[in-house]
């Protein structure tokens, strides 16, 4: 088989230049390509437009990208807190597009499986429907959404195998699954890396037809946006 | 007069055996902590999880396992992970039967405003515009004015729509109203509020019936 | 939780009734819903609009519906070898739609994922196309189609538990998820019945709350339609 | 002139390293038999599969593993088992690089007909349009004229198209033909095949350069 284990995220971006536009799974920290990340930033590609449903935070996540300004454009659903990135946007630097967040989904998706643009009731009658066709089907007016497109695609799974199959774990599988299948180069990186034949193949949640690029990754902080407890004592 | 609570303790009375519900940040979460005994629903969480538990002991924390509040918790027995386009799929396929979301402005004709001030900093609409578009049931949990003392329940909401003619309920600390016909439908008072200050509070057009019953709660 | 449980096939169908349209999973005789079939056609309901991307054989699967004339009209990509069906599509008995299998799949999915149409390239300059929008998408035309809609929707799973989540086997899986989310009501058959709780949430393929019944099937024929096998000795 | 096999053999020279391919019955199914030692490619089924393996050993078949011609398969290291709707996403969204089917006609702009005889029984295209409309590489595998020994390769087909201007490459007994420019191309002669029966059995415009090699198997 062709070989598409790469020995670390500085190989797996290779081909990635100014300009490109690249989605990034994840959503908040939670299953976000942190390798992918640092290596782009330790490399300084700039202007990039990056479709990831939020934002990261401040030193972390695509975060890390803002503060370098190597984001030139984010298209997303929510940017939630991050005080660099409303700098910049409000300055001007930075270009965002909000996106519904099934609607980012869906266009990932459609990206993947050849489907260039679909009807979802998403937004109608809102500022996102601007400049939109809207189509009644049913009674209800939806509006025409495009698939997107994407030079790069970075996604994180829990496990990986040689042939690019890839599972996810929890609700760190959110984006990823359709970004895998969006990217013209999909790069993965993984917890655990397994020969092809090691995963079921019945538990696999992206084929490896999606995946050209997979690599160990070296460190995973995993950070948590988030951190909500209860006693042992107390009731939910 | 309800606290947020009490607002969630009511809402939850809206709740049916074998609801999927979809809770939204703020007052809708603490819905969840007043399920009735008798009947049990599920919560999904829109960023991949149908099942959804109470929150971790502490110690017990998984990075992988968050709602979309980002929110470390739990997963039930019985528990699905999905993808977002799935899970946006069970919302927009209509699956999930009810969602409970906060608000800025609703009018009476069903449009809610929740994601956008102008001037202000914006965060983004999330899944918000998705679950609007879609549930049945678009409950909206908030007080019935803003910190200005101004109607939140507007003829026209003033602010950037997130939906169009689609909530169904209102549950403030006031009262009940259900929205239909293009007017609010006053259904029950707060313990202890006057219909005079539900009018007084009500901007869009408000139907009031003879009686309007004090919640049970 | 709600009861999704119920004792057989029988308990299932209920609220099936003449003239509905029904989706059943399954790829040739590979996961189709045997007991489903077996009490639809005891129960002699009539007039059924059938959505599934075969049709069954003389005598099992789908074709058990058609010797007893149930079925009004069969919706599928490839009717195969079937001497009763061919009987009466010839005589006008039966009405056949036929859709390109990728389509057929993906009206199914949309029809579950609230997406009302979408734009695909298949088809397209076919007879499939007749009477269908084209629109040009990055240079290439394509059809729109429309997302189906189905009362009922029978399918077949390797492990259900109580809450309704589905794990498939193998190519066994085929049709089954997207007609699982796309029926207003879901009747699940499965091989194993577990308690809420007993599958791993991350394994699972249909999630809970796309069906609305599940029972143990009471036997499983899973009838071969082409044996072809190997002898030890010879190569691929 | 070639047999079945060796249009097979001749198609899997045009297998790339690390390609994902779609098979369809018939002549297109011998392809996997000869896959060069160096390279490695996966088969793609489109019921659900991706790393297709041989058939069974006997008494070891499996029902719930086919392919999508319903014959008992097996899968390999490094197989996935996915649903009708992501097979198809792969397949539309241009994944799977190449597909080899069957025809009845094909004409000098790349259309092809592989799915109805008017009169005839139709059994229905399966998921032949989905693949003509979508991947890159559609190599035809046919014989060169039909039974009546008229000619395959047509200026237009007769027959109910599958596709439009989708095909790339046709193999026959006779040679390789490829599709550009609204005319076949004369790339190959089969073995002790002449150009002369080739121009003759070919209806379509037919482009043929001063030296058209005989191919080497």
């Amino acid at each position: 088989m062709i070989q598409k284990t790469v020995s670390d995220a500085e190989e797996a971006i290779r081909g990635l230049r100014d300009g490109m536009t690249a989605m990034f799974g994840g959503f908040g920290l939670c299953g976000i390509p942190e390798n992918a990340i640092a290596a782009i930033r330790a490399l300084g590609i700039k202007n990039l437009v990056c479709i990831s449903n939020n934002a990261g935070v401040d030193g972390f996540g695509l975060g890390l990208l803002l503060e370098t300004r190597q984001i030139r454009k984010m298209i997303s659903s929510y940017v939630g807190e991050n005080d660099e990135f409303e700098r910049q946007m409000l300055s001007g630097e930075l270009e965002v597009e909000l996106v519904p967040q099934g609607t980012l989904a869906e266009r990932c998706r459609a990206a993947g499986a050849g489907i260039p643009a679909f009807y979802t009731p998403a937004g109608y009658g809102t500022e996102v429907a601007e400049g939109k066709e809207v189509r009644v089907f049913g009674g209800k007016p939806h509006i025409l959404e495009h698939a997107f497109e994407a030079d790069f695609a970075f996604v994180k799974a829990w496990k990986g195998d040689e042939a690019g199959n890839l599972i996810y774990k929890g609700t760190a599988r959110n984006f990823n699954p359709m970004m895998a299948m969006a990217g013209k180069i999909t790069v993965a990186e993984v917890e655990e890396l397994v020969p092809a034949g090691a995963l079921d193949p019945n538990e696999i949640h992206t084929p490896g037809i999606f995946v050209q690029r997979i690599f160990l990754g070296a460190h995973f902080e995993k950070r948590i946006e988030q951190r909500t407890v209860r006693s042992k004592t107390a009731q939910f | 007069m309800l606290d947020k609570n009490g607002i969630a303790r009511r809402i939850a009375q809206e709740l049916q055996d074998g609801f999927y519900v979809n809770l939204g940040i703020g007052i809708p979460t603490l819905v969840a902590n007043y399920v009735s005994e008798g009947i049990s629903v599920e919560f999904q969480s829109e960023n991949g999880i149908l099942g959804m538990g109470p929150f971790p002991f502490e110690g017990e924390e998984d990075a992988d396992l968050i709602n979309a509040g980002k929110q470390t918790i739990t997963a039930l027995p019985g528990a699905s992970f999905f993808d977002s386009a799935t899970s946006f799929g069970m919302i927009r396929g209509q699956h999930v039967q009810m969602t409970v979301l906060g608000a800025m402005e609703v009018s009476e004709s069903g449009d809610i405003a929740n994601w956008k001030i102008p001037g202000k900093m914006v965060k983004g609409m999330g899944g918000a515009m998705d679950l609007v578009a879609s549930a049945e049931n678009i409950i909206v949990a908030m007080m019935h004015t803003n910190k200005a003392g101004e109607s939140k329940l507007l003829k026209q909401c003033s602010l950037p729509l997130t939906g169009v003619g689609c909530v169904r309920k209102v549950v403030t600390e006031l009262g009940v109203l259900e929205i239909k016909d293009g007017a609010f439908h006053l259904l029950e008072r707060a313990p202890g509020v006057s219909v005079k200050e539900i009018v007084a509070k009500t901007e869009g057009k408000l139907v009031v019936p003879d009686f309007v019953p004090e919640m049970a709660l």
